[in-house]
């Protein structure tokens, strides 16, 4: 294992079609050239389809046997090509949700996803007065994905405790598709035409429930999570108080950093890597959308975080269970 | 009655009911019903929300109603919607004239049709399996030019979007363009020759080839049009939405069959109705839209769509039936 | 001068010859017969002449230019019109629709459906098509398809007019009318081709005829006068045709039985007896009850009251149930809902019992196979290979499938709607000695027919139907008696 | 040729041609033309993976391939095979004996199969439109009944596990299971009454009513199989995933379709290769995991696999033309 030794790798990710999997590629792909030499290869199904991502899984682990970071929703499907990748002696990184139990994974990478509802939530409180009364409505894009509804346990746990007066409503099915998204916060908005709060976790909330705002003209408040380039618009344009971003970037570079250090002789940490998360709102929105233009911008501004990341990294480990 | 009678009489119910009253009745005992039980829904803001948002997957399926009339179908309508939609948004970010930009996304549209129908002709597959590939040869593009992201900072200021995105007589332009489209499809398929040839290869492909139509020239007419028209649909989702996804459209090649066929147009070929194809479309947005006033926690929510599209097309069957069962009976 | 001119016209497909050197010369203002047995090459030979078919080698002229259309719609522009046999219409296109394919009018870019309208009525009216022109051409009879094709073509005023078994799926009147049209036109110079297996007609019509056998012209447009039906049908089968004797009818089997059998709209207290061993003829005017008959013994449709007993004993009280009790329903409308025209023929012959009604043990396609071969050979079809797809078969011998398919399951009762349309003289024949050997065996044998010809050739006893009712039993009858009877309601 | 040799010789290879020997062929060109450029594809454990991974929409496509045949489509057999793959898991989870769970699995399967008949049926709808709004249904009862959650927490040391989802004789069981199951539904398919009359029916609907086939009992049968095979598939899911994700399986309908079309069964009705379906996922398997070996930029992976596809379709429909224009040349 010299320092240099040419690396076959890959990072596998849930779907290529949409911008959260594709930040944390284009994060696999920054750690791939600092680290050098890696050959990286980057595979996704067209559509979330967990078998699918299966198959392309276990025809990774062939053809990069120098290291694998997998990103999944559906982790729960992945035991027996975990333990697979194990017998083939490839080191294996989750990425995003935690390794199903019944596996030798033992480093996962991700954010918590119930500390970025929280976040959310809290940014939400800081909107509204502490006798605040009223409904808030939340809506979830991707009924049935675990993390989702994690960030909704999390928003809704902060909101009731700290808000009584308000009361919450839903989730209701948002829809993930932007259009069928846009429909349904639309429907929302005009069903629940008294709440004084939108509140979604997914890509594209922030960006319909923006738009909804300005066609109609009327202010309510809007939050999700995600920085997606339109939604980060919505926050500079004033239609949404703030992003919760899982940072998806950083996942995918510290995964591979992490995996190509450990071909290099590096030993593999253990546990659960909490890469965190930001808050994006109208105090940092021009930083973040300078740092989200292209593959460039982003690898030069995440630059300082990761370098201090793995410089310190039982700053960010904590165990494995712990992960939510 | 007389020979002046029966011209002039049946003509306006047949045009009527050809074009699928049943699937316009089935809506409006929707809509109504919707509107008894939670009559905020019956409020014309929401009534016109419906129909603005169902002018994308309609315009797909009046297109797929000329192709199931011919028993063809193309699984890569709404990724050349979408691809038109993000092409149109980086030629304006990238400093084009917006109509002119609008224009190119609907002659884009017509391209990628084009590519359709060469696919079929020249490797000689069906154009379910060719769009089925190019489906996700498009929805590729549509994420590789945008480079996975939305594509945004666009000069919403300019009349592209005032205009196209804006309202006139009290209703969304885009739906006035879906119905001027209707209407022009519509006469397209019942009252010129290629109507005629698109209907007459999908009742009997052996007679048409005997009668000199030429399927494969009929069919790549088609699948431009179909191509040209997702365009549009493309090109009026950039005005509304204001910013371009390049998931945009995942999945409405099953909304549009589904539309196309709820409407009253068959797999099986022969006939069609542009119409019913749109009050297909919007069909399934009341249903949509309808069922979010019934609070129906977000676990529950595709079952209770599945319910309510079952009770949907159930109602438009038996107003259907009524009407078949004087025609159709197992005899010599 | 000729009107059209083909010689030396060659036609394989694959193995089989269909055309190996035919000639055909037309006169204007002639109507000219081209006759032959099934599977002679006369509907290919049409197809080459109107470009719906690539000759292999040969040449046509029209009015002395050589051509070669490549299409139906090329030559119909050039004023050769074709009624092809298996009729080429759109079922879910209007009357008017089907009447201009590919030459509607136009005005400002769109159909002009006013100027179809005017140029559609008076043909429909002249052939006696009393229908809707916006009608669905799927809700017409068969006969009634058959005159829109027929209308089709006189639509473009050809100048050659080629009409391929056009009267076989006619009743009389309709058939006559025809003949009157076709006269006119020969008045007005237009070149007629007609092709029938009915020979009366052909004598009554005809100035010249031409035979083909086996793909080649074996008698070259013959002056009608100079032939009689003798000469015909050597020059067509090579032989003379088998005379079929008319036995006195043995009455011995089990019998089918109506008491007071009523149909809303088609049948009043209809009451029928068939024994086992005779052929009944029905005959009656279009929609005068005698096909709801066959029906009501299907148990395609239910009577409203009266009964029907099956020569087991039992009712049909479904279609299947019908089938169980040994009954077979032969229809002549063999491409709408007697064949798979995509299956060999093998596996339409063993469509009925083998299939539909067989429980769930496995299929052998071996025994079907021979199965299927010994009744091909029985109804005399050819080529005789059951390996062919259905739909390759000429006309004639695809009907010939539809009966085989029928007679797999020996039949107690077997029901026959025209089931010889488009079966050649010499093969009709043997049809018809087919049936008497079914009568023969003790069946019953209920004929449905259009051609009168056919039910005296055929038939021990005729009843005739009239407004739903029977209107007279015949027993010594020729096609005048019939024709009367059916017309009139009495004899 | 003798009349003899005419119908002996062609039978075996009929059968062989008939269960589309060309996506096999356009199957194993693309494994080689990998292998060759990559060749750690050509790896026993990759290949082994390949097929496993395709059991579950070639199970799908076996059963399409019937529906096909008689001209119809059920758009809900990846939530058929979500859901009975959820219910199991729950069942398991909530204690009861895993082997019966799995038949509980797939007669849950057959049932919603018939309950899809049922809709059809009584509310004279196509299958393609009652199967849209079940679908959705069953997805919809897939997610409520886990409350959105996975299921997890299974007895994996149960025998169920380890046989269903373990090897033998060097193939997972999965596989061989599916080999019995193409073999047996092929064998259905051209050797019983009941897959004469599902051809017969997608041959001439009106013939093989005439002939004495009920249409909506063939249906009601082919519906129930196709669900027992879905139900199937979802069983050998579960026991490969040990787990049960609400939205597992979603896009499998088009997936099997396109698999029973590339594999030679058109939508026309008529005939069908059940094989053929079964070679037409391995094919889109081998597309979607030989891609993996080819380091294609993450935004540039759907254009890829669209591209691919065209490929490997092309292939195919040019080994079907040479095998037509000889078997014309023959006059076959
Ligand atoms: N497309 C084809 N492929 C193979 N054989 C064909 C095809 N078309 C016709 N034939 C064969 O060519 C021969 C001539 O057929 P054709 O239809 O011309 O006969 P026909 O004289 O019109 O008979 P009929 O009186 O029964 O209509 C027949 O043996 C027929 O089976
Ligand atoms: N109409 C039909 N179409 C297709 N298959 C059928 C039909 N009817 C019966 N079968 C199959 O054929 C087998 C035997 O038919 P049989 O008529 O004895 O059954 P059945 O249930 O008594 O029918 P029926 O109620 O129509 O009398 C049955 O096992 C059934 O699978
Ligand atoms: O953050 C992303 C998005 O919110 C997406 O909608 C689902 O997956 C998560 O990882
Ligand atoms: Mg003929
Ligand atoms: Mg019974």
């Amino acid at each position: 294992s010299s320092p240099n030794a040419p690396l076959k790798m890959a990072f596998v990710y849930a779907t290529s079609t949409q911008n959260p999997f594709q930040e944390m590629a284009f994060g696999a792909k920054a750690a791939a050239a600092d680290a050098g030499n890696v050959d990286l290869a980057l595979s996704a199904p067209s559509g979330v389809d967990g078998p699918q991502e299966v198959s392309l899984f276990q025809s990774a682990i062939r053809n990069s046997k120098d290291g694998v970071a997998l990103e999944t929703l559906t982790p729960d499907l992945f035991v027996r090509p975990l333990n697979q990748a194990a017998d083939l002696g490839v080191p294996v990184v989750a990425v995003d949700t935690v390794p199903p139990a019944g596996t030798k994974v033992d480093l996962y990478i991700g954010n918590s996803n119930t500390e970025l509802g929280k976040a959310l939530g809290e940014e939400f409180v800081k909107q509204v007065p502490e006798n605040a009364t009223g409904e808030v409505v939340l809506g979830n894009a991707i009924p049935g994905l675990t993390l989702l509804q994690q960030r909704l346990d999390g928003m809704k746990s902060v909101i009731t405790a700290k808000r009584p007066g308000l009361r919450v409503l839903g989730p209701f099915d948002s829809g993930s598709e932007p259009t069928s998204n846009f429909t349904k916060w639309n429907d929302l908005v005009k069903a629940h035409p008294d709440a004084i709060a939108y509140l979604g976790v997914g890509a594209q909330d922030a960006v319909s429930l923006a738009l909804i705002q300005k066609n109609t003209g009327r202010k309510f408040l809007a939050g999700s999570c995600d920085p997606d380039a339109a939604a980060l618009q919505a926050v500079k344009d004033g239609y949404v108080f703030a992003l919760a971003s899982p940072e998806h970037w950083l996942k995918g570079y510290v995964a591979l950093r992490l995996l190509a250090d450990h071909k290099r002789g590096k030993p593999l940490p253990k546990g659960w890597w909490n890469t965190g998360s930001l808050v994006v709102n109208p105090a940092n929105i021009d930083k973040i959308m300078e740092r989200q233009k292209d593959e460039d911008s982003r690898r030069a501004a995440f630059k300082a975080e990761t370098e201090k990341q793995l410089a310190a990294p039982d700053t960010y480990l904590r165990p494995l269970a712990e992960a939510n | 009655m007389t020979e002046v009678d029966r011209r002039v009489v049946p003509t306006r119910t047949r045009v009527w009911r050809a074009e699928s009253s049943s699937v316009l009745v089935a809506t409006v005992v929707l809509v109504l019903l919707i509107g008894v039980l939670r009559p905020a829904f019956l409020t014309f803001g929401q009534l016109k929300d419906v129909l603005n948002g169902s002018v994308y997957v309609a315009l797909l399926a009046a297109g797929m109603a000329f192709l199931l009339a011919m028993r063809e179908i193309d699984l890569s309508v709404g990724a050349m919607f979408g691809l038109s939609l993000i092409s149109t948004a980086l030629l304006m970010r990238d400093g084009f004239d917006p109509w002119l930009s609008c224009l190119a996304g609907i002659a884009l549209g017509a391209l990628l049709g084009l590519a359709n129908a060469l696919v079929v002709r020249h490797i000689a597959i069906p154009a379910f399996v060719a769009t089925l590939a190019t489906m996700q040869l498009y929805r590729g593009l549509a994420v590789a030019l945008g480079d996975g992201q939305q594509v945004t900072g666009l000069p919403l200021e300019h009349s592209f979007f005032s205009v196209l995105g804006g309202d006139f007589l009290g209703l969304p332009v885009s739906v006035w363009i879906l119905v001027v489209v209707t209407a022009g499809l519509t006469v397209v398929l019942r009252w010129t020759p290629f109507g005629y040839r698109v209907r007459s290869i999908g009742s009997n492909p052996d007679a048409a080839a005997f009668s000199g139509i030429s399927i494969p020239r009929t069919r790549l007419y088609v699948l431009v049009l179909v191509g040209a028209v997702a365009g549009l649909a493309g090109v009026l989702g950039l005005a509304f939405f204001t910013s371009g996804d390049p998931n945009i459209g995942v999945g409405f090649e099953l909304q549009a069959i589904a539309a196309a066929v709820i409407g009253g147009t068959p797999l099986r070929g022969g006939v069609a109705t542009v119409v019913g194809a749109v009050f297909g479309a919007v069909l399934l947005g009341v249903v949509s839209s309808g069922l979010v006033y019934f609070s129906i926690p977000a676990n529950w929510s595709s079952f209770a769509t599945g319910l309510v599209v079952l009770l949907a097309v159930g109602v438009d069957s038996a107003l259907r039936r009524r009407q078949r069962a004087r025609e159709s009976m197992l005899g010599l | 001068m000729h009107a059209l001119t083909a010689r030396g016209i060659t036609k394989s497909y694959g193995g089989v010859t269909a055309l190996a050197g035919a000639d055909l010369t037309l006169r204007p203002g002639s109507v000219h017969a081209l006759l032959g047995e099934n599977g002679a090459g006369k509907s290919t030979l049409i197809k080459v002449i109107t470009g719906a078919v690539a000759p292999d080698s040969g040449t046509l002229r029209l009015a002395d230019t050589e051509v070669a259309f490549a299409s139906t719609a090329q030559a119909a522009t050039h004023g050769v019109a074709v009624v092809s046999q298996e009729l080429n219409l759109f079922p879910d296109l209007d009357v008017l629709a089907n009447l201009f394919p590919m030459r509607e009018p136009i005005r400002r870019g769109l159909l002009d459906r006013r100027e179809m309208l005017a140029r559609a009525v008076p043909v429909l009216k002249q052939l006696g098509l009393d229908v809707d022109p916006r009608a669905r051409l799927g809700s017409l009879s068969l006969a009634q398809r058959q005159l829109v094709e027929i209308a089709k073509a006189l639509v473009v005023e050809p100048k050659v007019l080629i009409l391929d078994e056009p009267t076989s799926a006619l009743d009389t009147d309709s058939s006559e009318r025809l003949l009157c049209i076709l006269r006119v036109l020969r008045d007005r110079q237009v070149a007629v081709v007609f092709v029938s297996h009915i020979l009366e007609e052909v004598m009554n019509l005809c100035d010249e005829i031409t035979v083909l056998r086996e793909g080649r012209t074996v008698l070259d447009a013959q002056p009608r006068s100079s032939l009689d039906i003798g000469d015909i049908v050597h020059a067509m089968l090579g032989q003379d045709l088998p005379t079929a004797s008319r036995g006195a009818a043995r009455r011995v089997g089990p019998r089918l039985e109506l008491r007071g059998v009523s149909v809303p709209d088609r049948l009043s207290d209809v009451t029928l007896t068939c024994s086992g061993g005779e052929i009944v003829g029905l005959a009656g005017l279009a929609g005068s009850g005698h096909t709801a008959v066959l029906e009501v013994v299907a148990g395609l449709r239910r009577p409203v009251s009266g009964s029907v007993e099956l020569p087991g004993g039992g009712t049909p009280s479904s279609f299947r149930a019908a089938i169980a009790a040994g009954v077979a329903l032969v229809s002549g409308d063999r491409r709408r809902i007697g064949l798979m025209l995509d299956k060999p023929v093998w596996e339409n012959i063993a469509q009925v019992h083998p299939v539909a009604m067989a429980g769930g043990r496995l299929l052998h396609p071996g025994p079907l196979r021979s199965t299927a071969t010994s009744l091909a050979e029985r109804v005399g079809m050819r080529p005789l290979d059951v390996e062919m797809r259905a739909g390759l078969l000429s006309g004639g011998n695809q009907q010939k499938v539809v009966l085989a398919k029928w007679l797999a399951a020996d039949p107690s009762v077997l029901l026959l709607d025209d089931p010889t349309r488009g079966v050649d003289l010499g093969a009709r024949a043997e049809v018809h000695a087919l049936l008497r050997a079914v009568a023969d065996a003790g069946r019953v044998v209920v004929l449905c027919s259009t051609d009168l010809d056919e039910l005296v050739a055929a038939c021990d006893r005729v009843v005739v139907f009239h407004k739903g009712k029977v209107c007279a039993e015949l027993t010594d009858f020729d096609q005048h008696t019939i024709l009367r009877t059916m017309n009139t309601g009495s004899l």
